[in-house]
């Protein structure tokens, strides 16, 4: 237990270092792509004067390292800033997106996992067969279909040519927890059905593929084969010994895609206008809101520095092998 | 039966309540429903009364506005001079960039008051003969019991109140607005009991939940779409858009980036004769821009404005390209074999930005001038451009009128005038500029817009900018939904349908 | 390694499924070095390109005297000559970052199991950095400060893609760095970069191996996000993937050609590089070297 | 049904032949197998290494490599033929009727599921009715009787904390769960010392006594075949050489191979002159080294110890399990020196130690006059590559995806450092002088048999040419003949280049043979040491004696 804590407070503290590198990337990023100020005055009737007042008031006309250090000091008494474009606090605005990347994400995940890995392990036991090669077919078409063809196949089939599903937008939401969310309403569950498919779909096939050749290679080692000597049932073989043998790659990539997911789905969630902390993300890049996007982007460093973490405790408790703190 | 509610899908990314943050569509557009102006400006822009019954210039600096009585805040309270003054002196005076894009509105108003509680006078610093236009961009807020209301709070606690024929439900940033019927309206009874607006970014979305009835109204639908929408039973308005799209030359600087001769060596600044910006103009076929890249929704443009609206020149036709003449012209100018040049511009911030570059540079390459089109994110464009990295690029603009373009795009630049914000290309023309102040100074009617015609006129002798394109609104409507009167500032309302039944 | 490509390469003509899409490959390939001989237009060329021709249907003949095969897209250009120009740079951007990335990216993920401590610490951290920072961000960063170019959207797409490959590695390597073939390997004193390289790297490829031919097509995908921004390749020299993009705008729109042809293109592209990449996949597993 | 029990018998093998799928006709694995086993009785398969026994017991099972194809011939269980049956039924033979040890005791246990858990699922698959409390029980018992001491803390331990014969012996108590007609045993007691062997031996006769199950033994060892088998079948070049009596074959063999390999037979010499000379034996005999040596490593308080738990993060849960306590060795330049003793007796433990590979927190290595403090990383402190080791599983200790020729070359290149072009045919050599054909060098090591590769590993180690070698069980898969050649070779190296050499063994009669001294462990600690001719002939210890007694009578002498 105590080895569990050390190891803890070490990834806290790299954590922290983590978050320091990223805000510097990202401020200096931002810096360096463009002035934000032609985002924030209307550039079509601003006058040079609107322009500098508004730089003024933004604290632009301060060297970076100054800026910098006020970013600094004020994200250390909790408070990210004002969204230039929006002018609200961007950290609230950050996490008023954050339910609905979460149900989607949540979703998606639940579905493509377990799906995927079954498909996979079912494939890659007798490779070769009808079912193997269909699934790797579809895996591999569905991993070569751009996302945005995807969801946009998704719309014309689902909705507008048979109608059953709508083709954007969270329909109604219910509060929970202080936010709103769409899961627990039968018209949000339905609005989350085409969105949460094509996020799905590319992970199934991801993980379908993952573990498909995983299975593969394991079921050619010789302990399997010693399990089928020893008289276990196939499927007894293929769940407790081949999955958890392969389950570290899949696992992982569980961990990066449902990252990607909560940060990066804006194909998505622009398409469906599925209003997430991605599509917020990637606009506030372009509007250059520098606010909104440490603010964000602290939110989804945090996110993968724990989902890696919780990977690598799986890793830990899965394989007796491996070592938390990995010193070898 | 009771139509039940409009649902419209908008572009249009609503980011404040605070109806005087930001001087954008995407603001003002949404707020209309329920913030007032003391004046409109009708389809062909022409001024007419809103929340003001008429309006007069009391003398050079003076101007009296009645104000429309029995009008009533949605929360019962009833709308005053009060309202009105305090609306000016949050813009004027207490509103700090950048939450101040209305302050050039309100800049020449020296004071205002109320001789009656449904009078203002309004006292000028000098001639302002387009007040009556600059209120027709201000939303009247209720005076609070004290101070002032600040963006924050109206973004958090205090419930929006206006005059509009619609009042504030719900807001969810980035997402939606809810909006009921004001029952108490003023005008004509708002025709839907409640509207839904929809904020959905992508244009392939929005005509997707148009074409699945999931919407009545979905704005800003790209010209290549319409076909499609007909077909599966939507109906389409459209119309010109009072805005210009143009191409921009650098005219002051002896040399610029990436403007070299064919051979590849540097040359001074050939932007500088004005026969080259006039070859430039002649080698360009507009046709195809408007005709392919905007699908026939949009007009070739020979000046600032769609020829027709107030201010405009009759004389200006835009031209079929003569690439002969164009060549002929630039022999003339010293550039027999043209010259190479980078041709920057935003990407994705107007319809056919980046598509117009490739189209100029398919049309400049048959009279020898080889253009490389360079696209870049909107942000990445201004702060390009405002750091002298372009040398001729692609912009646009928009205003209420024909002078605050001529105003801010070709006027020469004088901080002290605010003249030129726009002209990024240095542009200067004296006769010009003179021209255009005195039509400025005329009050608003046929003379002034004669006088701006005509400066138009002699400022588009000199070709300082190639204008392109004046594009069109285009707005899809399902069965729900009547008909839809476009309005060319190109704001998306519900006050702009009537429902199928009332038709 | 001399070895393994070569396997890799051997044509095995008992598995047709497989020939079939090493053929598909390499017709790619092939057509897109010869585009400039075999396109009918040059889309690069302005002059070749008539405006108003713009979104012809497919077999219209037009002004360059041959018909447009898959129809012309919205700026009129010949999207069949669009596909095989595109094609060009389309395989050079992914096909290089794919590979580059996986090879930093392995061999980081691979280092990180096999020292611990403090280098896996540093390791990874950069991976959770580099997973946090969106590929746009990167890409503007990388455009705007070096300027634009396809040498810089290879570089974005390898800040953005080696992360991934060194999680998976990691992932397994951790598990094989206990086996005792490492330990043989150690005792044999050779430099540590070989004991990382030959034993332990090729031992932890699996996962990796199928990931990197998915890579590949997500890196078509993602410089056509790129393009679509502003960000990509110049707009006047389409990549496959630009095309794509582009042709996304009028997937609804009757003018199916300019989103089909291009889509059709791409997804056989991706489709052949993962079928071949599944074949070499299967070539590198010891235990099929000899079927 | 009944009738057909009767007649047929249980297992019956018929001109089974067998070749490689990529060469069809050219490359025979087994030609003309042809063989019965009767209830009851227990068949010895011995041979040479890589003639084919454990491919027979593959074919038996179905679970043939997919590089192999059956040519010819049939198998038949209780006159059914295999080709016969479904693939469900031939499913449902495994583990109900046919069980196995796999040769690769290592490899057949899955590395992410504790043992205990592993010996469980089997019990239950057989016999699904019983509850988890008595599965559970029943585990524990197989566990014990196999001889796993303290089997109730080490259900929960993962293969990995196990030494090589405890986890051979799991391997055997899985077989045993399934509660089998018949069971293929590969080699079960290569890794075990002769007192566990002589358990285990023991535990086989009697349930082949006690339930009447057949057992097919496939062994090297001719004592284990002389003390169990009921008849033995030779194997050569993949073809029968005789077939007999047990006895028939030992005593009067036909074949010139058997006889040969008979001959090769290693015997403890157990001089006449022996036990108990009172207990004033000179403290001398025990250091007694020959003056000519100097002392060339020495291992100093060398401590370590295992945790109990699960799992290698939470650390210091539970009470500590095995430790190794204060071990010294001196070891004189040019000699070997042997370390036998019970299995999971930390032999293999301090073997790695010594290695440089594994860390210890206490205890000193001499090296020459270099001291290395064994607390540190091995790499840091420059121990490691001074000792190279042949491991006692060769096949998790060779690279899968290395042939054969590129682990032996990359040994020459790194650890003898020679130049490519200088080795060229090194590696070719060894094989030579090791029996391995050339052919082999293009090999992956999933393609070789159990004594191919560690017969590769040996390989690996020589050529490294190190000045000491720490060898764990080198011998142990190999045939007796091969054996002797082996013995032979290490000999020669020894005397040739002064190798300094550990030797674990169980196999006492190749210690003799090879070890100028030999140090006895017992549970950590050494029991005693002494020079060869002392531990055989003179010490008292008894664990010693009990040790050198268990060994089986026929070929002690
Ligand atoms: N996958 C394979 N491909 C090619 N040859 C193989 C393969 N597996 C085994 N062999 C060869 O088949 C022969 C028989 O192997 P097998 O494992 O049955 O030998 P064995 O009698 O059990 O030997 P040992 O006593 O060394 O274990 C060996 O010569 C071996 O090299
Ligand atoms: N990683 C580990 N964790 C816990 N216990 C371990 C670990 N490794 C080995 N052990 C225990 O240490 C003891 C000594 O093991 P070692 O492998 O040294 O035995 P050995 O003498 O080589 O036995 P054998 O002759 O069976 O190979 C065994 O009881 C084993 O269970
Ligand atoms: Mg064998
Ligand atoms: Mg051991
Ligand atoms: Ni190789």
């Amino acid at each position: 237990m105590m080895a569990l804590v050390t190891v803890a407070l070490g990834r806290l503290s790299q954590a922290f270092l983590l978050l320091l590198a990223m805000s510097l990337i990202g401020f200096i990023g931002i810096h360096s792509v463009g002035n934000p100020v032609f985002n924030v005055v209307n550039i079509e009737t601003a006058t040079p004067e609107d322009i500098r007042l508004a730089t003024i008031a933004l604290g632009l006309d301060q060297p970076i390292w100054r800026q910098y250090l006020v970013f600094i000091g004020n994200v250390v008494a909790g408070n990210f800033g004002t969204s230039y474009i929006y002018h609200q606090p961007a950290f609230t605005l950050m996490i008023s997106k954050l339910p609905a990347t979460l149900e989607l994400a949540c979703v998606a995940m639940l579905v493509a996992a377990p799906l995927g890995t079954a498909l996979g392990l079912i494939a890659g036991r007798r490779p070769g067969t009808l079912f193997d090669r269909a699934v790797l077919k579809a895996s591999v078409s569905a991993l070569s279909i751009p996302s945005f063809w995807l969801a946009m196949m998704l719309i014309l089939v689902g909705a507008i040519l048979t109608g059953w599903f709508p083709s954007g937008g969270r329909g109604a939401t219910a509060a929970f927890a202080g936010q709103e969310w769409s899961l627990i309403t039968r018209s949000g569950a339905w609005h989350l059905a085409l969105p949460a498919l094509t996020l799905a779909i590319p992970n199934i096939a991801l993980i379908a593929r993952l573990s498909r050749s995983g299975t593969i290679e394991v079921e050619n080692l010789d302990f399997t084969r010693f399990c089928r000597a020893k008289g276990l049932s196939p499927r007894r073989i293929l769940l407790r010994h081949t999955l958890p043998n392969i389950s570290m790659p899949i696992v992982t990539i569980i961990g990066l895609q449902f990252g990607a997911m909560l940060a990066f789905a804006v194909v998505v969630e622009s398409i469906f206008s599925w209003p997430g902390v991605g599509k917020l993300l990637i606009d506030s890049i372009q509007l250059l809101d520098r606010p909104v996007v440490m603010a964000t982007l602290t939110f989804i460093a945090v996110a993968f520095v724990v989902l890696n973490a919780l990977v690598d405790l799986f890793h830990a408790v899965l394989d007796p092998r491996v070592r938390l703190s990995s010193q070898r | 039966q009771e139509p039940k509610g409009l649902r419209i899908a908008t572009s249009y990314k609503l980011m404040t309540l605070d109806p005087h943050y930001a001087n954008l569509n995407e603001n003002t557009s949404l707020l209309s429903h329920i913030y007032e102006r003391l004046v409109y400006q009708d389809e062909r822009l022409e001024l007419k009364p809103g929340l003001a019954v008429s309006w007069r210039a009391l003398s050079d600096t003076q101007w009296e506005f009645k104000l429309r009585d029995n009008v009533r805040f949605h929360d019962g309270s009833p709308f005053t001079a009060n309202d009105v003054i305090y609306t000016i002196e949050r813009i004027r005076d207490v509103l700090k960039t950048p939450s101040g894009g209305f302050k050039s509105y309100v800049s020449g108003i020296k004071s205002v008051t109320a001789p009656d509680p449904l009078t203002i006078v309004v006292e000028t610093n000098g001639k302002v003969p387009t007040l009556p236009l600059s209120f027709s961009s201000l939303f009247v807020m209720r005076r609070p019991s004290q101070g002032f209301q600040t963006t924050e709070q109206l973004n958090a606690d205090v419930p929006p109140l206006g005059t509009g024929p619609y009042r504030f439900e719900s807001w969810s940033s980035g997402e939606n607005l809810k909006l009921s019927r004001n029952d108490h309206y003023w005008g004509p009874k708002p025709a839907w009991a409640d509207v839904t607006f929809r904020v959905i970014e992508n244009p392939s979305a929005r005509v997707a939940a148009l074409s699945t009835g999931e919407v009545d109204v979905a704005d800003a639908i790209p010209a290549r779409d319409v076909a499609g929408l007909k077909q599966r039973g939507a109906r389409i308005a459209s119309i010109g858009a009072a805005r210009i799209n143009f191409v921009q030359f650098d005219v002051a600087r002896d040399t610029l980036p990436g403007v070299t001769a064919t051979s590849g060596e540097a040359i001074a600044n050939p932007f500088k004769n004005p026969l080259v910006r006039r070859a430039l103009s002649h080698g360009l076929d507009r046709g195809i821009l408007v005709d392919k890249i905007l699908a026939g929704y949009g007009t070739a443009a020979s000046q600032v404005f769609p020829a027709g609206l107030p201010g405009t020149s009759e004389n200006l036709q835009p031209r079929e390209p003569d690439y002969e003449e164009a060549k002929a012209l630039l022999a003339k100018a010293g550039f027999p074999d043209g010259f190479n040049l980078t041709l920057a511009g935003p990407a994705g911030r107007y319809p056919g930005d980046a598509e117009s570059l490739q189209a100029i540079a398919q049309s400049w390459a048959r009279i020898g001038v080889i253009a490389q089109p360079a696209a870049a994110p909107f942000s990445v464009f201004n702060t390009k451009r405002a750091a002298g990295e372009y040398a001729v690029w692609y912009g646009g603009t928009s205003g209420e009128a024909v002078d605050i373009i001529l105003h801010t795009l070709l006027a020469s630049p004088d901080l002290a005038r605010g003249t030129g914000a726009l002209n990024f290309g240095k542009y200067r023309n004296e006769a010009f500029d003179k021209k255009l102040a005195e039509a400025e100074g005329i009050a608003v009617g046929s003379e002034r817009n004669a006088g701006l015609a005509e400066a138009t006129e002699l400022v588009m002798a000199d070709q300082p900018i190639i204008p392109l394109y004046h594009f069109h609104h285009i707005v899809g409507f399902g069965p729900r939904v009547g008909s839809y009167v476009m309005h060319p500032r190109g704001w998306t309302t519900a006050m702009q349908t009537l429902t199928a039944t009332e038709n | 390694m001399k070895a393994h490509i070569l396997r890799v390469l051997r044509i095995r003509p008992s598995r047709p499924a497989l020939s079939t899409s090493k053929v598909l490959l390499a017709s790619y390939i092939l057509l897109a070095v010869a585009a400039p001989a075999i396109a009918p237009q040059n889309p690069y060329d302005p002059l070749q390109i008539y405006g108003w021709e713009a979104s012809s249907p497919p077999g219209t003949v037009g002004s360059g005297g041959f018909p447009y095969l898959f129809g012309t897209d919205g700026l009129g250009r010949d999207i069949a000559s669009t596909i095989l120009y595109g094609l060009r740079i389309s395989l050079v951007v992914s096909l290089t970052s794919a590979a580059i990335a996986a090879l930093i990216g392995l061999t980081a993920g691979v280092s990180a199991a096999y020292f611990g401590k403090w280098v896996d610490a540093i390791i990874m951290r950069l991976v959770d950095l580099q997973l946090s920072l969106p590929t746009i961000l990167i890409a503007l960063i990388a455009i705007v400060t070096l300027g634009p170019g396809v040498d810089r959207i290879i570089l974005a797409l390898i800040i953005a893609q080696w992360a991934t490959y060194a999680r998976i590695a990691r992932s397994v390597a951790l598990s094989e760095a206990s086996k005792s073939y490492m330990d043989a390997a150690r005792l044999l004193r050779m430099p540590t970069a070989r004991i990382i390289l030959r034993h332990l790297l090729p031992n932890s490829l699996g996962p990796a191996i199928t990931l990197i031919p998915i890579e590949v097509g997500h890196a078509v995908a993602l410089e056509a996000t790129l393009s679509f921004l502003g960000l990509g390749v110049p707009i006047d020299r389409p990549s496959l993937g630009s095309a794509v993009a582009n042709g996304f705008q009028y997937l609804l729109t009757g003018q199916y050609w300019i989103s089909l042809f291009p889509g059709l293109a791409l997804f056989g592209l991706i489709v052949s590089i993962n079928l071949v990449g599944e074949d070499i996949r299967r070539s590198l597993d010891p235990r099929n070297q000899s079927r | 049904m009944i009738a057909q029990t009767q007649t047929a018998p249980l297992l019956r093998v018929e001109n089974l032949s067998l070749c490689l799928r990529s060469a069809p006709g050219s490359t025979a694995i087994l030609t003309d197998v042809t063989f019965e086993l009767k209830r009851g009785e227990i068949l010895g398969i011995i041979g040479e290494s890589g003639a084919g026994k454990s491919t027979i017991g593959n074919a038996l099972l179905g679970l043939l490599a997919p590089e192999f194809q059956l040519t010819s011939g049939t198998i038949a269980v209780e006159g059914k033929s295999l080709s016969a049956m479904t693939a469900a039924e031939r499913e449902a033979l495994r583990g109900r009727r046919i069980s196995a040890i796999f040769q690769d005791h290592t490899a057949s246990l899955d590395p992410l599921m504790s043992v205990g858990a592993q010996v469980e699922e089997t019990i239950l698959s057989a016999s699904p009715a019983l509850s988890k409390r008595q599965a559970r029980a029943k585990v524990l018992d197989l566990m014990g009787r196999v001889g796993i001491a303290e089997p109730d803390r080490r259900y929960r331990n993962y293969p990995h904390q196990f030494s090589g014969g405890q986890r051979q012996r799991i391997v055997i108590a899985i077989a045993l769960a399934a509660a089998p007609d018949i069971i293929i045993a590969d080699e079960p007691t290569s890794a075990l010392d002769a007192t566990v062997q002589k358990q285990i031996l023991q535990l086989l006769r009697a349930l082949v006594d006690e339930t009447g199950i057949s057992i097919i033994l496939i062994t090297h060892d001719m004592g284990v075949v002389s003390e169990i088998t009921d008849r033995v079948l030779v194997m050569r070049h993949g073809e029968m050489v005789e077939q007999d009596d047990t006895a028939s074959v030992l005593n009067a063999p036909v074949h010139d191979y058997t006889r040969k390999l008979l001959a090769a037979v290693p015997r403890l010499h157990i001089p006449a002159v022996s036990v108990n000379s009172g207990d004033g034996l000179p403290d001398s005999d025990r250091s007694e080294q020959p003056a000519t040596h100097e002392q060339f490593l020495i291992a100093k308080d060398v401590s370590k110890q295992f945790s109990a738990g699960g799992f290698g993060w939470c650390l210091g849960a539970g009470k500590p399990g095995f430790a190794l306590s204060n071990i010294a060795m001196r070891l004189p330049r040019g000699t070997v020196t042997g370390i036998v003793g019970e299995s999971g007796s930390g032999k293999t433990t301090f073997g790695r130690i010594m290695a440089g590979l594994d860390t210890a927190p206490s205890g000193r290595i001499t090296i020459g006059d270099k001291i290395f403090d064994v607390s540190r990383n091995g790499r840091r402190s420059g121990l490691l590559g001074r000792v190279q080791m042949i491991f006692q599983d060769p096949s998790m200790s060779l690279n899968p995806r290395m042939t054969v020729a590129e682990t032996l070359n990359e040994s020459i290149r790194f650890g003898a450092r020679m130049r490519p072009d200088d080795s060229r045919d090194g590696a070719a050599r060894m094989m030579d002088r090791l029996g391995l054909a050339r052919r082999l060098l293009s090999r992956h090591p999933h393609q070789l048999s159990g004594g191919q590769k560690q017969r590769v590993c040996i390989a690996r180690a020589l050529l490294a040419r190190p000045e000491i070698i720490v060898a764990d069980e080198p011998t142990s898969a190999l045939d007796v003949s091969v054996q002797a050649e082996i013995v032979r070779l290490l000999k020669d190296t020894i005397s040739e280049e002064a190798v300094t050499m550990v030797f674990i063994s169980h196999d006492l009669a190749v210690v003799q043979e090879m070890c100028s001294s030999v140090y006895i462990f017992k549970d950590g600690r050494i029991e005693d040491f002494g020079t060869a001719d002392f531990i055989f002939a003179r010490s008292d210890n008894p664990y010693t004696r009990a040790l050198i007694n268990a060994r089986p009578r026929r070929f002690t002498c």
